[in-house]
């Protein structure tokens, strides 16, 4: 079976179930360097992903992700919302119309969603941001697509635990300084779940 | 966790639905978007006002929307800034032909948020502008960080460009205006307790007893310090001190002195804190022109306090003085 | 105990300092004995209000003084009701010579020095007459006990008779509607946490997790009962029942609502909690025709609200929209 | 030696320093079913009564009394000041211009002084209030000032005890209901206290 939009839409739906599971970690990791919404924001984002893809599920994989950039950046708000939206916004563009999704798309459509992150929030590795975390992933290739993503999430989750020591230079985090070095970033953390599920799901 | 509450996940649109209540003939709410407006609004031929930012600041923004202040603000989840259709919802609703001002507290979301809602306005042919504030000297600038937050200049900020875009002025000079208050007014607070986030349901840090945190934003975030309890004296010489030396406030110079409670601080104390803080501005020599007092910029039930003192001139003091009618403030009307 | 205070012997002193400061042009403040008094009194022809209570209830009473509300406050010690001797200055100092009106709460200590403060003061040849508040029905009432407390409606009737006041009105008019505000007004309140008398440095009582006291008073005394802590839905309904069953409220009643906080409760929940009266009174039929939201009559940091409800009439209608002036209150001017 | 203006200044003196030590224990009390602020009122005011004191002595008992009363009375606030001043304005009415104060005197004057607490305050014995110390003491008798006083202590400490299981029906402990119940009432200590230095200063 091919990755066409039902098995992106599928996908997603997991990626929201795995949100869901791990929304008091994050909203943990966020209470520690930031504000302790992102776990919470996230879950409600991806609640009405699940309840607009109930509606209708859309004919292309672009068109799936580019429900999931909408619906993140009119609903989520805070830094995460418009990051992840631009982020899935840029993997639509980037995998144009096609019926599937090939292993070379797929690292097409990574890349670009880490350069619409950093494009959006200026942050650069070692930010101690999500940044952290997709740019390593951004660089996984692979002859399929479950081997691009095993790939990408095994590289998120370590460049996520590469956060833990540094000290924040972008984000809420920031306004730390070097209190916010020792505690994993919840951004990196959640680029990595959601890395992880897709993996899985592939 | 012990609030007036019913549902965590409600509570923002539970609490418009009370606002809007409250003032009926001041506000027009809408829920979805969440956005709180003029109930005159759009006025015709007057550049509108929009703020907003997480909720949980009360009466920042909503209690600031009114004659003379905000058009329109947008009410975020706690803590959260808001969405991007929120604030194009808002922006829809108050142009009034003359171009929006958005007025945006220095938060990367916040940021991020609003400049998606600016660009998707501005394709809509509105003329859009937008000001940051980042007047928090408890954050160290740099060109490499997240830069300084927006605290509680933000509310002179609105007050005072409100004022001017109520007398008429057109969107260059609100602009103007915005750009001369952010570049004159700075802030910095602290906290005694911690608020407890609803969705959250425990306190955002803890502290002992005979601890309280320094440089602390209005989001729980933790401060740039940990330092012993100490008397008011100190605390207030402790907030003062970096206000004056950032911008360098100068002998003579003439000010607005804002002393805000961050929501759990008793109004008994934070006249006292604000004793203390007009006798030091007087020693240094600097005449404190103009007074606000109270909790105005919060941090739900957070204990603490912030300081922030705007440089004033004949056209921004005119402006503070001008009638406003909100919520919260309300002037000369 | 955290506070921002420097000895907790002489807060209220302190505190009055940074509040003469924070109103330079509207209150005159002196300090021994402590009065709080608008800066233009005497206002020659008339008649002076004068009231006072503990400290600790900021904006209560200080916060009040000003055109058309009070013409001076006497501030206690920190919950403990002012001596006669500064309600005596207090009198001396604002008497227009149209006679002066004692408005006081009805707690037994504010009764006796306001009673002493009234008999030195009617030897000086002053006409001066004392109204007790006693809205409280969380207290059940008898000749042989203190009777209830007076707390939110003292607010309403503060503004209501001053606005009467400021328009001419004798002292026999003045006395008749603070006697037919205490008639009409009703209130009931619950703690969520305890305050922190600062001469005491702890809470004054403790709570749960998962407990409130219900029919709290505005000093720190434990409320009539300790019950599990509920949603606003339940809360707020609990509040409101003994209100409408104690007067009665009927159907077709129009009031005035007074959603009150605490001091430690959010404008966040207190919206919440004033939405959610405002329906229940809708589904009665009862009338809001005016609100009032916000932290007006408050126990230091408690969290907790309450609610009063006032029956309205054409005449105190107009009076409580009548321009009023002072730190805390201000519409009209 | 007499009870004269020094002795009893002298008295009053002695019990400013019990008020004082007593303070903590005051509020406490007053913090169980009242607002807390008991011994810290009469703490204050007993302090403003020495100040005055150290100005000058009063040459006559009943003129030590009247200082103590308009000081407590000025000074206090809350219900203790005006019932105490009261208290003490009475007993130097009822001990006129006496020089020195007589067992019967004294009687007299403790008599007086919890008539003038029951009418101002309108308390009767069990409404748990200081009358229910105060008025068992005015029944003292005895051959000498020191036996008055020691038998006045006696009877307003067992009454100051009386008020343990009663419900209050004056004063702030009032709203408390049943809850008052089982509480000592701070003011009923404060009599005997009171009682209690003055029988330990004769
Ligand atoms: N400028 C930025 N660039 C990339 N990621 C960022 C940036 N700022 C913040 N982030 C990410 O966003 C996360 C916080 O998201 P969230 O809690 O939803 O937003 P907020 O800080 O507004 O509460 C951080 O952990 C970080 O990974
Ligand atoms: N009506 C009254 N008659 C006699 N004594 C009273 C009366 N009301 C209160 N008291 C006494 O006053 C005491 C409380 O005094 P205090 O704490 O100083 O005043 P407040 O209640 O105003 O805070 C009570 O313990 C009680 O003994
Ligand atoms: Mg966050
Ligand atoms: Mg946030
Ligand atoms: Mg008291
Ligand atoms: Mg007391």
């Amino acid at each position: 079976m091919g990755c066409d939009a039902g098995t992106v839409a599928a996908a997603i739906r997991e990626a929201a179930a795995v949100i869901t599971e791990h929304r008091d970690e994050l909203v943990k990791l966020d209470q520690a360097i930031g504000d302790g919404d992102h776990g919470e924001n996230l879950k409600r984002g991806f609640g009405f992903v699940l309840a607009r893809l109930d509606e209708s599920t859309p004919d292309t994989p672009a068109a799936v992700l580019k429900l999931v950039a909408t619906t993140l950046i009119s609903k989520v708000g805070g830094a995460a919302g418009p990051l992840y939206g631009t982020a899935f916004l840029r993997a639509a563009t980037a995998v144009g119309d096609a019926a599937e999704l090939t292993p070379e798309l797929i690292s097409t459509a990574l890349q670009a969603a880490v350069d619409g992150v950093v494009a959006r929030g200026k942050a650069e590795v070692g930010d101690k941001t999500m940044v952290d975390a997709l740019t390593p992933a951004a660089k996984a290739q692979g002859a399929t697509v479950a081997e691009v993503l095993r790939a990408a999430a095994d590289a998120a989750e370590a460049g996520a635990e590469s956060t833990v020591p540094l000290v924040a230079r972008k984000g809420r985090a920031s306004y730390l300084g070097e209190r916010s070095a020792g505690h994993l970033d919840p951004g990196a953390r959640s680029s990595a779940l959601l890395l992880r599920s897709f993996a899985d799901s592939a | 966790m012990k609030k007036i509450i019913n549902d965590p996940t409600t509570i923002v649109a539970d609490a418009l639905r009370g606002m809007a209540l409250a003032h009926p003939g001041l506000l027009r709410i809408t829920e979805d978007p969440a956005v709180v407006a003029r109930a005159d609004a759009p006025v015709r031929g007057k550049v509108a006002i929009v703020s907003g930012g997480g909720s949980g600041h009360e009466p920042l923004h909503g209690g600031f929307v009114g004659l003379g202040m905000l058009d329109a603000a947008c009410p975020g989840a706690v803590f959260t800034s808001p969405t991007p259709d929120q604030v194009q919802a808002a922006v829809t609703q108050v142009d009034g032909g003359a171009g929006v001002l958005l007025l945006v507290k220095n938060y990367t979301g916040d940021v991020l948020n609003f400049e998606t809602a600016a660009e998707l306005v501005a394709a809509d042919g509105i003329d859009v502008r937008t000001v940051v504030i980042d007047d928090d000297v408890a954050v160290r600038d740099s060109t490499w960080t997240a830069g300084r937050r927006g605290v509680g200049g933000t509310v002179l900020l609105e007050k005072i460009v409100g004022a001017a875009a109520e007398s008429g002025a057109d969107l260059d000079t609100c602009e103007r205006l915005a750009r001369a208050v952010v570049g004159n007014v700075r802030s910095m607070g602290i906290a005694l307790t911690a608020p407890t986030v609803p969705h959250v349901g425990e306190p955002s840090f803890t502290l002992a007893e005979d601890e309280l945190e320094v440089g602390i934003g209005i989001h729980g975030e933790p401060g740039r310090s940990r330092e012993p309890m100490a008397d008011a004296d100190t605390l207030v010489a402790a907030l003062l001190d970096p206000i004056l030396d950032d911008l360098p406030f100068a002998e003579k110079s003439r000010v607005l002195l804002f002393t805000n409670s961050m929501g759990g601080t008793p109004l008994l104390e934070l006249y006292l804190a604000h004793g203390i803080a007009e006798r030091l501005l007087a020693e240094r020599g600097i005449t404190v022109e103009r007074r606000l007092v109270g909790p105005f910029i919060t941090s739900l039930e957070m204990q603490g306090m912030s300081l922030t003192l705007l440089r004033l001139d004949d056209e921004l003091t005119a402006l503070w003085d001008a009638p406003v009618h909100t919520a919260a403030l309300r002037w000369g009307v």
